[in-house]
């Protein structure tokens, strides 16, 4: 950043800082770019063509939303597994809504999904803040508890993408220059979420909270309110990310959002989300998340086989952390060199 | 400004459960004064700094800020009034920048709704450049050094424009060059026309640079003095305030062959050709400032830590580096200075606490059960006196005196040739301080050599046979205990090796 | 406060304290703890459902019972363990399918069945060699390394069968797995898990090493300072983990004379439920491996009661949430009654 | 819905079984219970449904359950339920043949009568099979053979869970097919959608993608076959270019078929399917049957069926929808 230098150059501590803060983001797109180019240049339709490029923009929009709230939880030194049920609950309650709701407005729907996924979060949310429960058993008890209630009430019922109004259903693949409305809505959530994370002080309270709890008391942090926004934040997005499934998939049984809790951390942490708290950015979950998401839909093209993905992804996510770890010691050895120094 | 005194306390009590932390506390700052406030540990000066920045509530008496009687209910409230506190435990968010650091709860915002980092930028280099300090606005709090830490804590400060600055042991690891920067800024803070307080127990800085001195001792005041005006025998007497023979059941004994030997220990940044010995029978005791590095030495000697160079033996068989585990099969035994982190499991019985360090010993053919460790624990706890009904009182349970009981026979019970002691009275009563002093009176007296790491001049001047002053990871000198005065001990301790060695008594 | 203390203590000792061995009397000890409700509950269970649910009072519900469970009672043994040190394992389920990946295919490769199966186990090893080094050595969070060893397990194990199931396996072998254990209503398999829960047990409760385990799961920095190998324990705990969770993995694709990459799916999940709710605290420090055996005893029982009572997996699935929320809701609101009391009766304890 | 019957032949050996009641107990009424590859799933939802409305008639107790997952081993709580509650016979459509046998083996020798549809196992009395491995095969091939005409062309399969053996069945036997009788035609690759509604999403897009060249897609599976469908018409590009047909529900694939996006797929009515699985299970707990080869017996409506070889029971040859009819049926 050029600040004006009224002030002679100081220690160096931003530019290690700066740069490997910005390694992480620019590394994932580089990755991200990387993996396009190879896959596209084996097989041009993969980007070149009409459903190549919608799909490539489109399919990681589920995955970008669910890891957004799983990110914000972690932040605060928390875990949110539930996120797969809350989707599914989500999803199967908008479809019904259409179903059954004579003409009921698309906007009414989606308030109705986000809002039942904040219900849901709110639960967690409260269990953990006030009980002082750790975060991961309460959310894999309501791991279970959300999809059983799926299950009993859906049963083997599904949606029928006629159930669904086909304003609702255009708009998983309408296109605004190009680009997937779907993304441009998610992106603008990215957007808000990001700018809330990066730039109001109440996001940065959360990160606060999770970096140094007890500093965060000291100073006054209400432990309990920022716990609960952040679980609600979580479950809104999860139910968020339930109606862009409907939307794309334009279908919804009980069984959708199985296994969506271990992507989502998996994808907060390639994105840089450290699993203690306290750091990483809503732009490099969004990053990994599109990276994932393109993996899954990359590898098939590039010829691996499609049994052979989960493995490659686990790779990824081992190597994330792993990757993540080295950063932060040299890190933190080089802030300790210069503090020695000085 | 008003006639009032900027800040006023008047009888301040607070208690925790069952201990009274502040009896009854006064304290009156002017504006434009740096006042000192000053007490053994544990006499309740940090929780009288917490009452006033709003972390803790008082259970009575008054408290008002320019007149006006206030009642803060959070931390906000009393930033909001003016009163900014740098707190003993830092408390820096380590994944923020410095910058942010600073600014954290009311950061700048630009127009279009973000955080205005060039101004945050600006202004943290702007008050860093003040305070002398250039640090770089951008880099992150983690790995900070304490000293920049400090300057940080002092920045937010200055930032938030407050009117009552409260440092809680600033200095307390700062070496001597960042002492004098933090004094100076001091000043310019008071001639700004803040008011300060200031908590130290190094008497010279506090001297050197306070207008006045409040002393407090076990929660409640004892008296203010204006500096000019009072010496240091006479803090020292109102901070004591009893006579200190006593306590110290010092037994004579007679030093045997060496039983711990340490050879040009070195761990870069932290201690430096580190080497002496401790004799059978002998109570050598490690004098210095907070942050001296004290513990550190002592740490890498038992083996926690890791050093880089020099070498530790026990009884003439060196011992491993960072394997505690053999260092106990040599017979060293330590007693670390954080009890509740380091030295109990507080979740845990009284009996699995002092059978820790014995599990191995204690087992038949490779187990372990309750009953087997029953009869070791019984042994210890009935001769330390611990006060608990029941062998399986939890730790926590237990008074802080009781847990140091337990603590001490946990590694008594281990037998040790040499036993190392790190603050082994730190929060304890008076009472149950003079039975831990004659407890290691009476332990030396049986030939187990024990090495005291202890900040509290009276027990270092009281128990050792010889001092050996730490400062800035370095023994900076060693006094026998004929020779060992307050005032040379002292001096050892804040000023550079080879100043002015043998200040005799 | 210290006015009163002052005088007496340093000169004259006080009389030779007793003290009782155990603060409470047996039965609070015994009764007041979340194992025990459940073991009582597991009782409950099986009492009523005797008596109002049809068909239960059979040998063959407790026969099967067992060998629906067995899988996540032998892999929760040493879950526990790594839990009661503060660390986690979400992969045993992953190295379940990954071993009986390696050994269904060095079976099908033409080595010997014995032979097979110490691969499929030693495979399963050397995960946890990987999960040990990655959380003790790198210093990686438990809970991070082994979400992405849970993936990358599952992955290869995959990848390596593809859409082929090895089943020809010798049928002598996977009857005699599901074989009653001489003449008693419970499988073979039941004597393994008594064997490896009297060895963990034993290993938890009664040895040196078990007591380092408890001691870094209640404070890591006080167990270093006892000098508990903490890092070397760790790494045992990961490695023996998933050594088991490897030799299940080849009970597993016996027990349903099937080798596929998804053996084990979800399996995590359920091992982390039964030890939770078997009153383990999942922030160290604090369970027993009787209560993380009675925990995976009644998930199992619920759900053989619920499916003979006719109620449907959703139900079950709800239930298990319920009870898993409320068994850490129950111990920690009883946790801040018996904080209440203590710091009251300890407050009059110095008063006086 | 309309029957869209003919009967299988041929015989073999069945699987001789006690008459005992068994010691498992329970009422002396005739009882099934079916238990589906899993809850939630439309084909099974629609196949049990047949298999109620037969068990009324016939008089007997009727109950579905299943698992909400589709692992190896999760159906065998469901089988040993069914033999402690003494029922008289199980329908199951299992995820692992393999994985179930031991306990499908306990329950015939508990005297259960066992009867596979939709997907074999080693271990039952009968095996419902919804049409014959050839069946499936030709009518895949044939609607796609002459789509393509006669220059052929390169086309792939989509299939649902890479283990589900009647699919994997279906796929060998397309692959013989084309490779004997339509050497033009060559199948570039086989991919698993998984059963799961946006992995096969996400394969046909893959398949269609990285094949520049392909003619059609057949999706033995219809899950598969409804999300080729799917993508195809959010991907203009490719509608005209690739043609899509397999094993689909009509309900999921009116729109489709409505819009031109398909113009024909195949199945046969999974409602019939279990209507002839219960009427099965209740001829061999009658003894009417033993799954011998040769054995027959009237199942309601649908008429007279003759057990096959392997005890095989074929419900019928593949029907086709088109525009025509797609809106006639309500699975
Ligand atoms: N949160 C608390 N709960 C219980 N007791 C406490 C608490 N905080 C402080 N105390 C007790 O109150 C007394 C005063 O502590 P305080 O920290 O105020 O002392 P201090 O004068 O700051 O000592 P030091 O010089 O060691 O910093 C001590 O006995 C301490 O153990
Ligand atoms: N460079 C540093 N970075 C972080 N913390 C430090 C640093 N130097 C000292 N400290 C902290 O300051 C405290 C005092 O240091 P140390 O233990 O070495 O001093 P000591 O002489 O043993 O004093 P005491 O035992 O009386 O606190 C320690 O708790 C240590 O963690
Ligand atoms: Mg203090
Ligand atoms: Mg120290």
């Amino acid at each position: 950043m050029s600040v004006t230098h009224t002030v002679p150059p100081i220690e160096t501590g931003r530019s290690g800082l700066q740069k490997l803060l910005r390694a992480r983001e620019s590394g994932l797109v580089v990755l991200i770019v990387a993996l396009i180019a190879v896959t596209a240049a084996i097989q041009p339709t993969f980007l070149f063509s009409d459903g190549g490029w919608r799909e490539l923009l489109r399919q990681p929009t589920i995955l970008i939303l669910i890891a957004l709230g799983e990110a914000i939880v972690i932040i605060t030194r928390n875990i949110d597994l539930s996120i797969g049920s809350i989707l599914c609950l989500s999803t199967y309650t908008s479809g019904w809504l259409f179903a059954n709701v004579e003409g009921i407005p698309i906007v009414l729907v989606v308030l109705i999904g986000v809002a039942l996924g904040a219900f849901l979060g709110l639960i967690n949310g409260l269990l953990v803040a006030f009980l002082r429960v750790p975060s991961l058993v309460i959310t894999l008890g309501t791991l279970y508890a959300y999809r059983g209630i799926a299950i009993l009430w859906i049963g083997p019922h599904f949606i029928r993408s006629s159930w669904l109004p086909p304003e609702f259903r255009a708009l998983g693949t309408m296109q605004w220059v190009g680009i997937p409305v779907l993304l441009l809505l998610v992106l603008i959530v990215v957007l808000i979420v990001g700018w809330f994370m990066t730039s109001r002080r109440a996001g940065r309270d959360l990160y606060a909270l999770g970096s140094n709890p007890e500093a965060a008391k000291l100073f006054g942090l209400s432990e309990r309110r920022l716990t609960l926004n952040a679980f609600v934040t979580s479950g809104a997005l999860a139910g968020l990310g339930g109606l862009v499934y409907l939307s794309i998939y334009a279908t919804g049984d009980a069984r959708v959002g199985t296994g969506y809790e271990l992507e989502a951390v998996a994808a907060a942490v390639v994105g840089g989300v450290a699993i203690v708290g306290g750091s990483g950015t809503i732009w490099g979950v969004a990053l990994g998340a599109f990276f994932l998401a393109t993996i899954s839909s990359a590898l098939p093209v590039l010829g691996v086989p499609s049994l052979w993905q989960q493995a490659i992804v686990g790779i990824f996510i081992v190597g994330a952390i792993l990757l993540d770890r080295v950063l932060f010691l040299s890190r933190t050895r080089r802030a300790k060199r210069k503090g020695s120094e000085s | 400004m008003t006639d009032a005194p900027l800040l006023q306390l008047t009888g301040v009590s607070k208690s925790f459960g069952a201990v009274a932390a502040l009896v009854r506390a006064d304290l009156t700052l002017e504006a434009g004064s740096i006042h000192a406030l000053v007490g053994e540990n544990g006499a309740g000066k940090s929780t009288l700094v917490k009452i006033v920045g709003g972390l803790y509530q008082r259970d009575g008496g008054e408290f008002t800020l320019e007149g006006r009687s206030v009642d803060f209910h959070s931390t906000r409230d009393a930033k909001e009034a003016g009163i900014a506190v740098i707190y003993q435990e830092p408390t820096l968010f380590p994944d923020f920048t410095v910058a942010e650091n600073i600014f954290v709860g009311r950061q700048p915002y630009t127009k279009l709704g973000l955080l205005d980092r060039a101004r945050m930028r600006r202004e943290t280099r702007e008050l860093t450049q003040r305070l002398g300090v250039p640090i770089d606005p951008d880099r992150e709090a983690r790995g900070l050094s304490i000293a920049d830490q400090q300057v940080v804590e002092i920045a937010k400060s200055i930032s938030v424009g407050a009117k009552v600055i409260i440092m809680d042991e600033p200095t307390a690891a700062l070496s001597g060059v960042e002492v004098d920067r933090l004094m100076g800024i001091a000043r310019q803070l008071r001639d700004e026309g803040k008011g300060l307080i200031f908590i130290s127990h190094r008497f010279d800085e506090v001297f050197a640079l306070c207008d006045r001195i409040t002393v407090m001792r076990d929660g409640t005041y004892i008296a203010t003095n204006t500096t000019s005006e009072t010496t240091e025998d006479t803090i020292i007497r109102q901070m004591v305030g009893r006579s200190v023979e006593n306590l110290f059941p010092k037994q004579e004994t007679t030093a045997g062959a060496p039983v711990l030997e340490v050879d040009d220990l070195t761990s870069v940044g932290v201690f430096e050709n580190v080497s002496f010995s401790v004799r059978a029978g002998e109570i050598v005791c490690f004098a210095g400032l907070v942050g001296a590095g004290r513990s550190e030495i002592a740490r890498a000697v038992f083996g926690v830590d890791r050093y880089d160079s020099g070498s530790v033996r026990v009884g003439g068989s060196a011992v491993p580096a960072k394997n505690p585990a053999a260092a106990m099969r040599l017979g060293m035994g330590f007693v670390p200075e954080d009890r509740r982190k380091q030295g109990l499991a507080m979740e845990a019985g009284v009996q699995s606490n002092i059978t820790l360090a014995i599990r191995d010993r204690l087992s038949k053919f490779g187990f372990i059960t309750a009953s087997m460790e029953e009869p070791s624990a019984r042994t210890w706890a009935t001769r330390l006196q611990v006060k608990t009904h029941a062998l399986d009182t939890e730790a926590s349970m237990l008074s802080g005196g009781n847990q140091q009981k337990v603590v001490l026979g946990k590694w008594l019970a281990t037998q040790p040739k040499i036993l190392i002691v790190d603050e082994p009275t730190r929060g304890i009563d008076v009472g149950t301080k003079s039975e831990v002093h004659r407890l290691l009176s009476e332990l030396a007296a049986t030939g187990v050599a024990v090495l005291m790491i202890s900040s509290e001049l009276p027990e270092v001047l009281g128990m050792a046979d010889r001092v050996l002053v730490v400062r800035e990871g370095r023994i900076t000198a060693e006094i026998a205990r004929a020779d060992a005065t307050p005032e040379n001990v002292m001096y050892a301790a804040t000023h550079a090796a080879g100043d002015d060695r043998e200040t005799a008594a | 406060m210290s006015q009163t203390t002052l005088a007496p203590s340093a000169s004259s000792p006080a009389p030779e304290r007793q003290y009782l061995k155990h603060g409470k009397p047996l039965w609070r000890r015994g009764l007041l703890r979340t194992e025990s409700a459940i073991i009582l509950a597991v009782v409950l269970l099986v009492v009523i459902a005797t008596f109002t649910v049809p068909f239960f009072a059979q040998p063959y519900t407790y026969q099967t019972m067992i060998l629906n469970a067995a899988p996540v009672l032998l892999m929760l043994l040493p879950v526990t363990l790594i839990i009661i040190t503060g660390d986690i394992d979400l992969s045993v389920g992953s190295v379940l399918g990954f071993s009986s990946a390696i050994f269904g295919l060095a079976f099908q490769a033409g080595v010997p069945i014995g032979v097979a199966a110490v691969l499929g186990v030693l495979a399963g090893g050397l995960v946890g060699v990987l999960n040990g080094v990655l959380v003790t050595i790198v210093g990686l969070p438990s809970l991070a390394v082994t979400i992405g060893t849970l993936a990358l397990f599952r992955g290869i194990a995959v990848g390596l069968l593809g859409t082929t199931s090895i089943t020809t396996f010798p049928t002598d072998i996977t009857r005699a797995m599901t074989a009653p254990l001489g003449g008693l209503p419970v499988p073979v398999v039941t004597l393994a898990i008594v064997i490896l829960a009297l060895v963990f047990g034993a290993l938890l409760h009664f040895t040196p090493f078990g007591r380092g385990v408890f001691a870094i799961g209640l404070s890591p920095e006080n167990a270093a300072f006892s000098g508990v190998r903490v890092n070397r324990t760790r790494l045992i705990l990961f490695v023996m983990s998933s050594l088991v969770a490897g030799a299940t993995g080849v009970y597993f694709t016996l027990q349903y004379s099937n080798a596929i990459g998804t053996n084990g799916l979800g399996f995590e999940l359920q091992v982390v439920t039964a030890i939770v709710l078997g009153g383990v605290s999942i922030w160290g420090g604090k369970g027993t491996i009787l209560g993380a055996l009675a925990g995976g005893v009644l998930i199992a029982a619920l759900n053989k009661t619920l499916q003979l009572a006719g109620i449907g997996s959703d139900t079950i699935s709800i239930v298990t949430g319920v009870a898993l929320i409320f068994s850490v809701v129950v111990a920690s609101v009883a946790g801040f009654i018996s904080r209440r009391r203590r710091s009251k009766a300890t407050a009059v304890a110095v008063g006086t | 819905a309309t029957a869209l019957l003919l009967t299988g032949c041929a015989g073999g050996s069945g699987t001789a079984s006690s008459t005992d009641g068994g010691s498992a107990g329970g009422g002396g009424d005739s009882s099934i219970t079916v238990i589906p590859k899993s809850l939630g799933n439309k084909y099974f939802e629609a196949s049990d449904k047949g298999a109620a409305a037969a068990a009324d008639e016939l008089g007997m107790t009727f109950k579905e359950v299943g698992p909400t997952a589709t692992g190896s081993a999760d159906q065998v709580p469901f089988i040993q339920t069914a033999i402690q509650t003494g029922q008289k016979a199980i329908a199951i459509a299992a995820n692992d043949p393999t994985a179930v046998c031991n306990d499908l083996s306990q329950a015939q020798s508990q005297g259960v009568k066992v009867v596979a549809y939709d997907t074999d196992t080693d271990c039952r009395d009968v095996f419902v099979n919804q049409a014959t491995v050839d069946g499936v095969a030709e009518g895949l091939v044939k609607l796609t053979a002459d789509h393509l005409g006669d220059e052929g062309g390169t086309i792939a399969i989509l299939s649902g869970g890479a283990n589900a053996a009647n699919l994997n069945a279906w796929v060998d036997a397309i692959q013989a097919l084309i490779k004997k009788d339509h050497p033009k035609i060559t199948v570039a690759k086989v991919a698993y959608g998984d059963d799961v509604d946006e992995k096969a999403y996400q394969e046909a897009q893959g398949l269609m993608q990285s094949i520049p060249d392909l003619k059609a897609i057949i999706a033995p599976d219809t899950v598969s076959v409804k999300e080729a469908a799917h993508y195809l018409s959010d991907t203009p590009e490719y509608q005209g270019k690739v043609w899509v047909t397999g094993l689909g529900l009509p309900s999921e694939m009116k729109d489709y078929v409505d819009s031109g996006i398909v113009e024909q797929f195949g199945l046969w009515n999974p409602e019939d399917l279990g209507y002839l699985a219960s009427y099965a299970a209740d001829a061999l707990i009658k003894g009417d049957i033993t799954g011998k080869e040769g054995d027959t017996f009237t199942a309601g409506k649908l008429g007279d069926y003759t057990v096959g070889a392997d005890g095989e029971i074929v419900l019928g040859p593949l029907f086709v929808f088109n525009k025509d009819n797609v809106g006639d049926f309500s699975f």
